[in-house]
């Protein structure tokens, strides 16, 4: 197995991901649940660190890996801060639901 | 030494100023008069001093240069003084009847409380008046020409508490100052033309023909701008009407600024810059014309007036008209001469009235005098003397002065010399007019006046004994065919003016004015002796007589055409332009205001919508930055 | 079976796991969903022979972050189907953004794919733990201690956020 | 000694002033502004002994900007100006009490600062941080300590302050543009630019909206009245005796040689619109109810000309516009004291509620009288001389423009009398006047000394002028 991209080929990644990011942000766009919104953002997340895994791969470059680390560890802790506030937020207003959330309306 | 002289002669009346200024309200009023007195007298002594020098040594006239003053790019303006036969002369009558008036207003103001104060400004105007005449160069002449305004704005509106009198000083230095500004104008053509504006410079630049054939456009502006200087300065049409409301000052200020001096600076001017004038015939013309209208103008309007210093006042205006009719004619040194006896006998009369006036506790309306010979004779006495002059009748020194001018004018152009002529027999009759009504007949005013009618002390007196003495003698300057003043001046001029000669046109033309002096006199005789009439009160006044008691409502038309106008536009600009800038201005702040309150809408606090926003917009720059 | 399989059926389920994900009407489900999406790209590292992200992603990912979020619908109590009825407005701006952004990012990538495939492999170890070891703590020491310094500040940022508050006299 | 010393003394001159607490302010500020003023004239010796003060340092590599300041005599005129102005501010105001005087003294001496930075700067950036900082203490010179209705202050003062923030945002652009050519913002580099017509003509235009608001030239100057008329004294006097100086400095001293062609070409388009300053400003001043506006439309009218001298790109009329602004610089302050001694007593600004007062203190008439004159440019005061070289300078361009020009003369001599005539004149006011004090006189002494002895012996000013003006004519005309 010298380079997986040579029996898969990077451009099916690409779709892949593509796919995965979009999924995501439909998530986002299509959900009220403040959760939901989340865990979306994550596939988005997940869609773009595959994708630099992919061209990691494809460059022989550690560097991409790397990188992916660092993504994951700013998930991880924009996941704790985030699930924070929503657990705030709940506590004041009983719902997560995003629509209820207009105060900085214009 | 003749530097340290000329600096006395110019600060002697400035220490005046200022010793007046500081020390004058403690120093008490003895010693205010005295030093105010005593500078100008030390001017007067040096200007002697400067007299007999240029009479032993004619072709050398002194220059003083003290420093630089202004630099301009092609040439610099100095500060330095030029006392020629021309500046020397004026000097000379300047400080003399200068010290007189100031002796006579030692008396005169004695119980006014801010005495010191008049004093100081009188001799300001003195200083300036000097810095004027002997200043080297137009610039200058213009700080003497501007002292000299504002010194009359002071002066006019030394009684400050009445807002008519500012009124009239503010009246007086606005006009001056519209002349101010043309003089300034005609200085820059000046100094645009012949690169300098030291009168040496410029008078060489006028006899170099090439320079002149190439400029002779630009220089009849610059004579014309400066003659309009000289309209504001010297009371001619269109820019007179200050004069007569200038009378509100006291009398002595009337006498010193608006009779025998101030105002002829427009005359000084000109002739300093005669060179210029010769080589604008066209302007010439136009001072003569202007000149005459106005001798005719003024005359007429004094012909009616009732207040005995308005009467002065359009006489002098009108005798100015006179002089400008002989500068016009080119006859520079006639105008000169009509300066100097206008000045004796001017003033005399203007001091006279005065003391009439402090008879009468500040009665100014002859309506209301009357029979004053015998109570105030010596009064009487030099007024008579004055009034003979200033009416031509023979031997007195108005004769010998208004019958050159009028000879010039017989000898260029019939019509001005009729003009002038009629303007001559207006003149004897309003003054005679003027002497009838006050001191003929019988006293008018209350019995209260009429009990404490005196003759002034000697203080006024005697100045009035010596301008009536130079009134009389003063023709002997310059008799026709044997000229002292003519031979004086002559250096000034290149081409010599020579004298007429006394042949049968002088004496019929001497004839013919003396019999119009005559005429004038008579029907004044006539009308205030014969008939005893006094002019009715001013409601009942008809006909032209009214207009021309109404000085041909110029001051009103000069109302309705500048000033009301002026007030309109400021007050539109106020309102309108100033409030529409000004809105304008905001309204960039309402613009932003409204793209706020439009763009707010778009936060609308729905998360998906911004998710939307965001999408879209990243897809756009993603089609941006990739796809095109 | 060929990798193209494998990678063929984990693609199918990562997607088909995601888009479940978003449109499951109940949280837990949609939790559930995810941890299985994550397990397939879990797969997909490991086709990749990046063992240790793999590792690392499935410890992160499908262990801290989704317990994480568990916990918390478990703690608001949000396991019902209780969202509201969207609008047709909305479903259809998702819709429209969704496909806009597929094929804008599509488009991109066609477009760069010459300048992709130029590209040559050298050969190297590049993705061992070994040697992302030694990068990390080499080249990208400092920022890996700030990842360190990130995460604490997070964490403590979380607590202080899900403290009760204490009223305010 | 270089030029920086002077802003040393400012800088911490203004933090001392700051700590010294409310009651010493006044104090420590006089001495600071003094201080400040005879570092100025050292500077001049050293100037005049041919010693150069000027430093240059580097401060960011990249973009490439240095903390420059050159010192020539125009920039030393100006700074000894601003000095010596600070300093008879500072004095004029001790009779006054204010609140927080500490923060109050503090802001003078930092706009002092930044006025003497402004006209000392070699580097565009340096310029326009020096140029925006002065802005700043005014603001809240005149919004915590003016008088006048709060709201109508804050409209006016804030309308003011974003007027000219925006205007000095196009020169900023421009100065953007102009470092993308030159590499460098300083000033010797940016003159060695040669730059296209259009080039020139759109730099000219920025810089001259930042100007003509800040000079400020018709119809940019709306908020000049209310300002004026809503600041305190103090305030007043630094925005017309020196701030407005900075706008007319930079014109000479960036707008013109930077962009020679574009001011050649247009010349006349800024000459009338200067004109028309004079002009209108005279004659709204001509109506105006309230004294500091009615100076304030005063100064509209002599600083139109000032500007119009400056536009005619000839060394003339760039001489009378540096000796007019200097001569205008303490005519104005005169003028404004004398609003504000009147405001002390009847506390009022209304000219309808003045009159009488020469009555009551003939000695504080005359100074004003004195004052009045000067600024109407009567010969023998310094304002004629400069009056005297731009009209020149303009009828040599052409003579409509002298002789529109010149109207000051008239209308200024027309509304300055009304003026006078009303507050000074009539009938003894209803209210009382207390006498001048020793210490509000020894200002005007100040103020008339100078006046009348520039007036009468110029030389030494322009002596100090002339190279540095030939030098910039020499740089406009290079093409």
């Amino acid at each position: 197995m010298e380079n997986i991209l040579q029996a898969i080929g990077i451009e099916n990644y690409i779709f892949l991901s593509v796919m995965l990011f979009c999924i995501g942000a439909f998530g986002v766009l299509y959900r009220r649940n403040a959760i939901i919104m989340f865990m979306s953002i994550e596939i988005m997340l997940n869609a773009v660190n595959l994708l630099l895994v992919a061209f990691s791969t494809l460059h022989q470059d550690a560097e991409g890996q790397v990188f992916v680390f660092f993504s994951m560890a700013v998930a991880a802790a924009e996941v704790a801060v985030g699930l924070a506030i929503l657990v705030s937020i709940f506590r004041n207003t009983g719902s997560i639901d995003i629509d209820n959330l207009k105060n900085l309306k214009g | 030494m003749e530097k340290n002289i000329a600096l006395v002669l110019v600060l002697a009346p400035f220490f005046g100023f200022l010793f007046n200024v500081f020390f004058g309200k403690k120093a008490g009023k003895t010693l205010v008069g005295l030093v105010g007195t005593a500078s100008v007298l030390v001017s007067f002594l040096s200007t002697l001093f400067f007299f007999s020098a240029l009479n032993a040594n004619p072709s050398q006239p002194v220059v003083v240069d003290l420093f630089q003053w202004i630099s301009l790019e092609k040439f610099n303006v100095n500060f330095s003084f030029l006392l020629d036969q021309l500046s020397v002369l004026w000097l000379l009558f300047v400080t003399g009847i200068g010290t007189l008036i100031h002796l006579y207003s030692i008396s005169y103001m004695h119980d006014d409380e801010n005495m010191n104060k008049f004093f100081a400004y009188l001799n300001l105007f003195v200083f300036f008046m000097i810095m004027l005449v002997m200043g080297s160069n137009l610039v200058i002449l213009f700080i003497g020409w501007e002292g000299v305004g504002l010194c009359s704005y002071l002066l006019i509106g030394f009684w400050y508490k009445n807002q008519d009198y500012n009124d009239a000083a503010k009246k007086a230095f606005i006009m001056n100052r519209i002349g101010d500004l043309g003089l300034l104008v005609g200085l820059f053509i000046v100094a645009y033309v012949f690169g300098s504006l030291d009168y040496k410079v410029i008078s060489e630049g006028a006899y170099n023909t090439q320079l002149v054939s190439n400029n002779s456009g630009l220089i009849a502006l610059a004579a014309l701008c400066l003659f309009i200087g000289a309209t504001g300065k010297s009371a001619q049409i269109p820019l007179y009407t200050w004069l007569p409301d200038a009378m509100a000052g006291p009398t002595p200020v009337s006498a010193l600024i608006h009779a025998a001096t101030m105002v002829t600076a427009g005359i000084f001017m000109v002739t300093r810059m005669h060179f210029l004038f010769d080589l604008a015939p066209q302007i010439l013309d136009l001072i003569a014309i202007v000149g005459a209208a106005t001798a005719v103008l003024a005359a007429s309007i004094g012909l009616v007036q009732n207040d005995i210093k308005k009467v002065l006042a359009y006489s002098t205006v009108s005798q100015l008209g006179l002089m400008f009719l002989a500068l016009g004619l080119g006859a520079y040194e006639i105008a000169v001469f009509h300066v100097i006896t206008h000045a004796f006998f001017k003033a005399c009369l203007f001091l006279g009235s005065g003391s009439v006036i402090h008879a009468l506790h500040g009665e100014q309306d002859m309506r209301n005098m009357g029979g004053l010979r015998k109570v105030m004779p010596i009064t009487f006495w030099t007024m008579m003397i004055s009034t003979l002059a200033i009416s031509g009748i023979f031997p007195l020194s108005g004769f010998w002065s208004k019958d050159e001018i009028l000879l010039t004018a017989f000898h260029s152009n019939i019509p001005l010399w009729i003009v002038g002529s009629i303007a001559s027999i207006m003149t004897a009759f309003y003054m005679f007019r003027l002497m009838y009504l006050t001191f003929f007949g019988e006293f008018r005013g209350t019995e209260e006046q009429k009990h404490h009618l005196h003759e002034s002390p000697a203080l006024i007196t005697f100045p009035l004994i010596v301008l009536a003495i130079l009134a009389a003698v003063g023709g002997l300057i310059s008799l026709p065919g044997n000229s002292w003043l003519n031979h004086y001046l002559a250096p000034l001029f290149r081409k010599a003016h020579e004298a007429h000669h006394l042949d049968a046109t002088a004496y019929a033309l001497m004839a013919v004015a003396t019999v119009g002096a005559l005429i004038g006199i008579g029907i004044a005789y006539s009308k205030y002796i014969k008939k005893q009439e006094v002019p009715v009160q001013d409601a009942e006044m008809k006909g032209f007589a009214s207009v021309l008691y109404h000085k041909y409502y110029v001051d009103e038309a000069y109302d309705v055409v500048v000033v009301t106008p002026l007030k309109k536009l400021s007050h539109f600009f106020r309102n309108y332009f100033e409030v529409a800038f000004s809105e304008t201005v905001f309204a960039f702040g309402k613009i932003a205001n409204a793209i706020g309150t439009q763009g707010k809408v778009l936060q609308n606090g729905s998360v998906g919508f911004y998710l939307l926003a965001f999408v879209i917009g990243m897809a756009s720059i993603l089609v941006y930055l990739f796809l095109v | 079976m060929s990798l193209l399989t494998i990678f063929y059926i984990l693609a199918a389920v990562t997607l088909a796991t995601g888009f479940m994900t978003v449109i499951s009407k109940n949280p837990i489900h949609s939790a559930i969903y995810l941890v299985l999406c994550f397990f397939s790209i879990g797969g997909h590292y490991l086709l990749f022979n990046a063992q240790f992200l793999a590792l690392v992603h499935i410890i992160v990912y499908a262990g801290a972050i989704m317990v994480l979020i568990l916990f918390t619908i478990m703690l608001m109590n949000l396991n019902k189907e209780n969202e509201p009825i969207k609008s047709i407005a909305s479903v259809l701006a998702a819709v429209v953004a969704f496909a806009l952004l597929c094929f804008v990012m599509l488009a991109v990538f066609i477009k760069a794919m010459p300048q992709i495939e130029n590209y040559q492999s050298s050969g190297q170890d590049y993705q061992s733990i070994k040697v992302l070891g030694k990068v990390l703590l080499n080249e990208y020491m400092v920022p890996f201690e700030f990842v360190s310094i990130l995460l604490l500040v997070a964490m403590i940022g979380a607590v202080l956020l899900s403290k009760k508050q204490k009223t305010v006299e | 000694m270089n030029v920086s010393i002077i802003l040393i003394i400012l800088l911490f001159g203004a933090l001392a002033t700051y700590f010294a607490g409310d009651k010493l302010a006044k104090t420590v500020a006089l001495v600071i502004s003094l201080a400040s003023f005879v570092a100025s004239v050292a500077i001049l010796n050293q100037h005049n002994a041919g010693i150069s003060s000027d430093f240059i340092y580097k401060w960011i590599s990249n973009p490439n900007i240095y903390l420059a300041s050159k010192v020539d005599g125009l920039a030393i005129a100006m700074m000894l100006l601003t000095t010596a102005l600070t300093t008879i501010i500072v004095w004029s105001s001790f009779a006054n009490q204010f609140k927080n005087a500490k923060g109050f003294y503090a802001l003078v001496l930092f706009m002092s600062f930044a006025m003497v930075g402004t006209f000392v700067s070699a580097d565009a950036f340096l310029y326009y941080i020096f140029w925006e900082l002065a802005l700043i203490p005014i603001y809240f010179i005149a919004l915590v300590w003016g008088n006048g209705d709060v709201e109508e202050r804050k409209r006016a003062i804030v309308k003011f302050f974003i007027y000219t923030l925006a205007g000095s945002l196009f020169m900023l652009t421009a100065f953007i543009y102009l470092f993308s050519k030159a590499g460098s913002l300083l000033i010797d580099e940016l003159y060695l630019l040669r730059l296209t017509e259009q080039e020139q003509f759109w730099i000219f235009g920025a810089f001259f909206l930042a100007y003509a608001i800040k000079i400020p030239i018709f119809p940019f100057h709306t908020w000049q009245a209310n300002t004026y008329q809503l600041s305190p004294s103090v305030g007043t006097m630094l925005l017309s005796g020196i701030m407005l100086k900075m706008g007319l400095y930079s014109v000479i001293r960036w707008q013109l040689p930077l962009a020679p062609l574009a001011a050649k070409t247009y010349m006349n388009i800024f000459l009338v619109l200067s004109i028309i300053g004079v002009v209108y400003g005279s004659i709204v001043a001509l109506k105006q109810h309230n004294l500091k506006k009615l100076l304030a439309y005063s100064s509209l009218a002599h600083v139109g000309l000032i500007a119009a001298g400056a536009y005619t790109l000839s060394l003339d009329g760039l001489r009378g516009a540096v000796l007019q602004m200097i001569a205008h610089g303490f005519v104005v302050v005169g003028l404004f004291f004398a609003a504000e001694i009147i405001e002390r007593r009847l506390n009022t600004q209304e000219i309808a509620q003045m009159g009488g007062i020469r009555i009551l203190d003939t000695k504080f008439a005359s100074m004003f009288m004195i004052v009045m004159v000067a600024s109407v440019g009567l010969p023998g005061t310094f304002n004629f001389i400069g009056e005297f070289s731009l009209l020149y300078s303009l009828y040599n361009v052409d003579i409509w423009y002298a002789v529109i020009g010149g109207t000051t003369i008239i209308l200024g001599a027309v509304y300055m009398l009304k003026m006078f005539q009303n507050v000074m004149l009539g009938e003894a006011n209803a209210k009382p006047f207390a006498a001048i004090t020793l210490q509000e006189s020894l200002v005007f002494v100040i103020i008339i000394a100078v006046l009348l002895f520039f007036g009468l012996y110029p030389k030494p000013i322009n002596d100090l002028i002339t190279p540095a003006l030939q030098e910039i004519v020499a740089k406009i005309n290079r093409v």
